[in-house]
């Protein structure tokens, strides 16, 4: 880690200094004709740095981030894995990167070639036959799937169906997406298994109901081992069932949602399908469903023809949730990943996501609390014990040691049915040692933890900043440099 | 296996450890009756070699608008970017690192995106901005729906010469939350607000440039917006700041836009980045991330996620949106790619776009009779709305006769306007050179001239 | 100005700080009349997107043999390297950081460099290899002057299967230090050591396999080198170890080679790098960098250059070589590439180059009769050698036609080796393709048909 | 920095772990017909790492560097300036890094034209009519240099002028390529003002003079005034001058080493023209010659005939000094870069080179020894001063103490005649600001070793390393990880 503070591009800025340059611009001559009270003063207080300095300041800030590429990075739920860099250097090529969004079909079958497969692929993946590529990440999914079921409901004239239910595990996009769907959210109880609570399901269901989202495996890293029984209940009440895959990785090639009942589901392509999201994203939110739903998928699609592959707009479209045609360059990747790996080697994913799971969880089970201890699927959440507790010790200190130790930190405090969670998810991209290392780490906090040893409340102490008052960033906002 | 470090032998170590015989038994709790039968029907994995040829032959099926004469626009601009945006982009620690939610160990992140809220307030004209959304039209529809949700009314007012993508967006987004959504046509180019703004109204949103490269009047946007006591929204080509005034400037409460025109490839239509800038008393309402300063427990100036209160993750079904994921990664390109650009720099492109398409105006109508000025009464901005005497068809003629030439160009607008037809736009970037203008007069020319002679 | 951040403003301000009153006062040591009078000829500069446009049109004016089947050798091959290789080389830490004089600062450069000596050392069957030399030719100079100093004796045998390029730069290093080199020819195909290798002799050189893609007898080369007290030096396709035995491991001396097929771009031939391996006792005779293991002040492990006395730096005139920079960043390629590849992936390689060159041989000799094994008797490994009955003015209608077929092959070796009219070269990579060696075999029958029709 | 050891690649290495692969090799089929005794058993032991556990090991140990990138980098006689980003993009391109280089001329025309070109553009910024671009680096063209001296020599019927006059302040290459192109070294005085001696290169002319060679600006960083006059009286004594072009970012566009006698001299393109050379290099060597040593130039030189570019070998040449025709993709590196900068671009290099230096040695004449305490070209050397080594402070723990201080330290001990040299060059690639911070560190560092401060002593503390043990990596040699 680079602990030398790096000014603001701001503070760094200085009259004069030049990046990137254009010949050839004329202030007035481009003015003619132009309204003068649209016209600017002066150009925007953009900061004036030199080529040379901007690299060193972009350079030395990446050197204080924890990234997939530097450290294990076993952030639940994210599935950080690696992102292949054969995949960069694909997208970089022209022929993709220089493509307009509105180019004629006929300029761009290479780019329609791929979304085509990968629809197809998506659909193999999760016996769902219907896929659109459109949504720009997993909450985007949602969305679109919550407004396909709107559309089925009300030519099924049951509008009035608007209960949605969720469970107490999932993740706080469902719930939001719900709402902006224009559903209400009821929730449902996770079981003392970690699983949905059967009998809270069964008497929740009712002619209000339009469906329910469950993310399977869950949150907790459990496979709902009544998924089928929960899909023949949602669907005898007359709703639909709606999957959120953001945990595909864990059952890729080993089961399909379209067999065990689901009718709709999301995937995130920048986590099982290793797309780089750096920051924070992109990503992209592909969303499988049932053969008789595809006519409300969202405009485009793309349809083989026999001039060719083209873009077409189902008959009963829910319409368009973004611009163009999807994030290309994100379905980019996920094509190559899928043709790298082919259908033995995405099983394989699962296989080793899950191993290395539950290898971290048999290997922790006896120095931490594993609320839910049965076999896990891709991710396991556990906790501080009593003992800790009594200690003062909690989920944020150990947090916060891992970074000391040079771990990116599980999770935390997710999901909300397990307080004080620490939930990680090892992907299938580690190696045992790398597992071994963790393992290692994790046992040593837990002894400093049971100890209460102050290292636990200090650290970090080898990062760029210890922590950070975040009360503080709210009671006095400063949210960007000029107006700070 | 390809990503998979760990060998058969680690594997049956591992398994062995933890007291399993196979992998399979790990599934247990997956119900047999559920789980494949075989192998999936894809294909084969192919060897990074293999790959790469099979995506150079896929590649070889475009013919990339970007790498010659490019004349598209329509919300996607065939700018340039300095090549340190690309690799300072490719550093995997920016490009593999999640959601900065560790602060700690996430400050180049956090202060990058700090920077970038920075410089697209600036150019918004407002006191602060976001970490991005997915695009510009989806940070449209969280804009009238923010706006709905601060002024609690169930109406916004759209201009028609906002991209139809992004109009589109606005009417799935608000059609199951049940907001109207009432638009205002456009009059010879400019969006005509008529009396459609009244007091259930609770934002106004126009373009600028609007689709057709128009220049708008934010004034009226504004005066509109004020005397409904509604909020006024801007969708903004960020690049039209280096000549044109910032709409917070002007009075616009909420400015939003695609970042696309700020080093970012055209990438067959995304992933790009939306921004969204407003004023800090609306932070509460914000979609979306937000990075704030503060300090650590030592007093040093510290980076972090704030206000997450409104986020989905904490306020689940009463979040301002369900965004979580967003573009960030691009968002670091246009955050590069403007501190490079700078004040000069950004002026620089936005002169030599709108003095390219003054030529283009000047060398299309002079090249035929058969081609005005839709708007001869509008100023434009780098994109040119055209109309050609021969309708649709004759733009369809001279768009293939411009592929034929090997220049990527014309809109037909028609196809979302219905009663515009034969008209088309083109657009002009730093990109553009006087031989591709000089070049496209001419098939124009000899496209309309046989038009003309049939 | 381009890649000087400081402003006329920031100039002033220096100017002023430090007592002068413009920029040229600081050139007053340099006599007025040699000072240059006007600009410099040279044409203005460009802006960086101008530059990017005016690169790609002098590329276009190339045609690549990398990207379309090839089968050029002659020293250097169309291999293939993964992504990760291109990546990593394009940090800056690695790219843009000298000669790792530093330690404390520059421990991820000199492990890498230990790290690639030790994977070098291991291909060459040696016990230590250096930091790497230009190219494989000029490594094989410094072999050759590093026997000559050891053995002390003023001459050397070089098999005439060395790549010509070689063979010119050692007669060109060994000229004005009075060093004999004498040739000993190829019969049929190999080395005939004949009674060249006396005891006037400080060294035996060959190249495995040869410039015609036969593979040598490295017993022999180490029998005559041993009956005369010489070094024995191989000068190595890399490649070639993960099928054939390492050099060392035959008691070979001294293993150099160029390093072009670990990893690098062809590139127009350079730069590619040296490689340098020897035994632990010749090390203060080793030329170039050389990189060890040591402890730090606290006993933590620690890398740093090491017997730099050899070195000009310290030695001056009386240093083992003038090498000083050398080229550690496509050694860094090598080392990823090396790395990458591991024991599997190496002889994956090499098998597939070998299978390849055995269908390429298979059909192309099956296409014509005018088209030959040069040494039928010999084995080769990647790289064939074909007479064709015609000559060379066969051998260049062949090569036309290839190039019309968009075929990139045919070395032609009579502009070396004047007496083998008709003698042509091909070889193959993991990257040649079976269609590739149909579709040669096919321009092959067209030609040579031809021919004999002719 | 990153100060987490790294393990060694080896001992990282587990059984059957891959990385690349290729489909379809059989070692069977392809051992058919090998001569079984070249055949080997087992392949060699490379590492056996997954993909991503090699980008972490080399991402990792990529911090552990300090580099241009990320820290101010005064090697004096080095310079390290910026090395353009779009270099390195334009590089990548398959239309250069593509090409064969024993295609033939028609099809490389792009590639002729670049070498053409330099060739022309390097002849004007020298003044010296005949370029060569073959020399891989500049220790590379001062030996081809030397034997084009030798070819001349021989022509002019004078081979046993065999002695080459070098200013003991020159650089170690001088004195080894002497050698290694058979001739004998004698080595001239530095005067008291930093400069050639005359008298002392007057006494040592003479019949048995080959020539002399010059580094101007010299290694102190100053200009040899009287180069003119050298060049008379080398000249007339029947020799010949070379130049060692190391320095030549100090006067380019400003003065022409052809103008005042230079007969030969090489550019360090991988220096003065901004080419990247991590690690040590790549380089190249270019050499430029008077038009009546032109046909001694080694192969091949770049012609513009009738139907285009092609290579041709000089009449006399003295033949190859490596294989092909140069280091190309440092050749279109350095090409871009005069283009980028134009005729004005290239002498403000100079300018601005030439300010930084003399701003750092008048704000840090106060502070520090400054032996030749005149203007300075692109570099000049300091050392400590008489109290500070009083203070048993030498110059090496003034370097490792810059390198806690985050800067990568100037070049030290060299040249040889001034002992505990410090020799900066800032290069015109830093902005007045980065000069700032590193006079407020040598001002700092001058106060601490005023004190003997122990910090000087026990510098660096802040790196993976502290200082090594250079002794014992001679005495105990690990040179490689198999055999050690
Ligand atoms: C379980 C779960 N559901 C939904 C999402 C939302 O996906 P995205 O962030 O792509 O919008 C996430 C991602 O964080 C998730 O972990
Ligand atoms: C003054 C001087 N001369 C010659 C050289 C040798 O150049 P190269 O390292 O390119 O062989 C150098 C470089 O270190 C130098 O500084």
């Amino acid at each position: 880690m680079n602990l030398t503070p790096v000014p603001l591009l701001f503070e760094d800025s200085r009259p004069g200094r030049r990046c990137t340059q254009f010949a050839g611009a004329d202030r007035a001559a481009a003015s003619v004709g132009l309204p003068t009270s649209e016209l600017r003063d002066t150009p925007p207080a953009l900061p004036e740095m030199a080529e040379q300095d901007l690299l060193r300041h972009f350079t030395r800030l990446s050197q204080k981030n924890y990234a997939i590429s530097t450290q294990f990075y076993p952030l639940g739920s994210c599935t950080m894995k690696y992102n292949p860099q054969v995949n960069e250097a694909i997208a970089m090529q022209p022929g993709w990167a220089h493509l307009h969004p509105l180019q004629d079909a006929g300029e761009v079958q290479g780019a329609l070639k791929v979304m085509h497969q990968l629809q197809a692929d998506l659909a193999e993946c999760t016996g769902l036959s219907a896929v659109t590529l459109h949504p720009a990440a997993g909450a985007q999914g949602e969305l679109t799937a919550l407004m396909v079921l709107r559309a089925w409901l009300a030519d099924q004239d049951q509008p009035d169906r608007r209960t949605v239910l969720i469970p107490d595990s999932a993740h706080g996009t469902n719930p939001a997406s719900c709402t902006l769907a224009g559903f209400e959210v009821q929730s449902l109880k996770t079981g003392p298994d970690g699983l949905t609570d059967m009998e809270d399901l069964k008497s929740k269901l009712g002619p209000h109901i339009a469906g329910l989202m469950v993310t399977n495996p869950n949150t907790i890293g459990l496979f709902e081992e009544n998924i089928a029984e929960i899909c023949r209940l949602v669907h005898e009440a007359g709703g639909r069932v709606y999957m959120d895959g953001a945990n595909f990785n864990a059952i890729m090639g080993v089961a399909k949602p379209g067999d065990f009942g689901i009718d709709m589901m999301h995937l995130n392509l920048h986590k099982t399908f290793s797309t780089p999201h750096g920051g924070g994203g992109p990503g992209a939110g592909p969303i499988c469903v049932t053969e008789d739903l595809r006519k409300y998928l969202p405009a485009p699609q793309v349809v083989e023809q026999a001039d060719g592959y083209a873009l077409e707009v189902p008959s009963h479209s829910i319409g368009r949730v973004r611009g163009y045609h999807g994030n290309f360059m994100v379905l980019l990747r996920a094509y190559a990943y899928i043709k790298r790996l082919g259908a033995e080697g995405l099983r394989r994913v699962a296989e080793n996501a899950v191993l290395n799971a539950n290898y971290l969880r048999v290997k922790l089970r006896g120095h931490w609390r594993v609320p839910f201890d049965g076999i896990c699927m891709h991710e396991f959440v556990a906790r501080p014990t009593k003992e800790m507790k009594a200690q003062g010790v909690h989920t944020l200190d150990i947090a916060k040691r891992l970074i000391e130790l040079n771990f990116h930190p599980p999770t935390v405090y997710f999901p909300l049915v397990v307080s004080e969670a620490i939930m990680a998810e090892p992907t299938e991209t580690e190696s045992k040692e790398t597992l071994d290392t963790y393992v290692e780490a994790m046992i040593q906090i837990a002894e400093e933890a049971l100890r209460g040893d102050e290292a636990l409340h200090l650290a970090p102490r080898n990062t760029p900043v210890s922590r950070v008052d975040e009360a503080r960033a709210v009671k006095d906002p400063k949210l960007c440099f000029v107006c700070g | 296996m390809p990503y998979i470090p760990n060998s058969d032998a680690d594997r049956a170590a591992m398994l062995t450890e933890i007291g399993f015989n196979s992998v399979d038994e790990l599934f247990a709790p997956i119900p047999k009756d559920i789980q494949v039968k075989g192998p999936m029907a894809i294909e084969p994995g192919l060897t990074e070699l293999d790959l790469r040829e099979h995506m150079a032959e896929l590649a070889s099926w475009n013919r990339p608008a970007g790498t010659r004469p490019c004349f598209l626009g329509g919300g996607t601009y065939n700018h340039d970017w300095p090549a340190l945006v690309d690799h300072l982009q490719s550093r995997t620690e920016f490009l593999t690192a999640y959601t900065p939610y560790q602060p700690e160990c996430s400050q180049g992140t956090l202060q990058w995106i700090y920077e970038f809220q920075s410089m697209i307030a600036e150019l918004a004209g407002c006191e602060i901005a976001n970490a991005s959304m997915y695009d510009g039209a989806s940070a449209g529809a969280e804009a009238v729906l923010m706006a709905s949700n601060i002024k609690r009314r169930k109406k916004v007012v759209v201009s028609a010469g906002l991209h139809p993508d992004a109009r589109h967006t606005i009417q799935t987004y608000l059609k199951h939350v049940e907001i109207e959504v009432v638009e205002a046509p456009l009059v010879d180019g400019v969006t005509d607000w008529g009396d459609l703004v009244d007091k259930d109204c609770a934002a106004v949103l126009v373009q600028q440039p609007n689709f057709f490269g128009v220049i708008e009047d934010l004034d009226q946007l504004t005066a509109q917006a004020k005397q409904a006591d509604a909020l006024s929204i801007c969708s903004l080509y960020p690049v039209s700041t280096g000549l044109l005034r910032s709409p917070g400037k002007a009075g616009v409460d909420i400015v939003v836009g695609d970042g696309q025109s700020l080093g970012v490839p055209m990438g067959y239509g995304g992933p790009h980045f939306g921004f969204f800038a407003t004023s800090q008393k609306y932070v509460r309402q914000l979609p979306g991330r937000l990075v704030g300063e503060s300090l650590d427990t030592e007093g040093r100036r510290a980076y972090t996620l704030t206000f997450a209160t409104r986020e989905q993750h904490i306020r689940r079904e009463k979040a301002t949106s369900n965004i979580c994921t967003n573009n960030a990664l691009i968002a670091l390109r246009g955050c590069i790619h403007m501190a490079a650009l700078g004040p000069q720099g950004i002026e620089e492109v936005a002169c030599l776009s709108r003095q390219n398409a003054l030529a283009l105006s000047e060398a299309l109508t002079s090249a035929s009779d058969s081609v005005q000025l839709a708007f001869p009464e509008r100023a434009f901005f780098n994109e040119v709305a055209f109309r050609a005497t021969g309708g649709d068809a004759a733009v369809l003629r001279f768009k293939n006769a411009l592929a034929a030439a090997g220049i990527a160009g014309v809109i037909s607008v028609s196809q979302w306007y219905a009663d515009m037809d034969g008209v088309f736009t083109l657009a002009c970037t730093e990109k553009t050179r006087p031989q591709h203008i000089e070049r496209l007069a001419q098939v124009a020319a000899e496209t309309f001239q046989m038009e003309v002679a049939l």
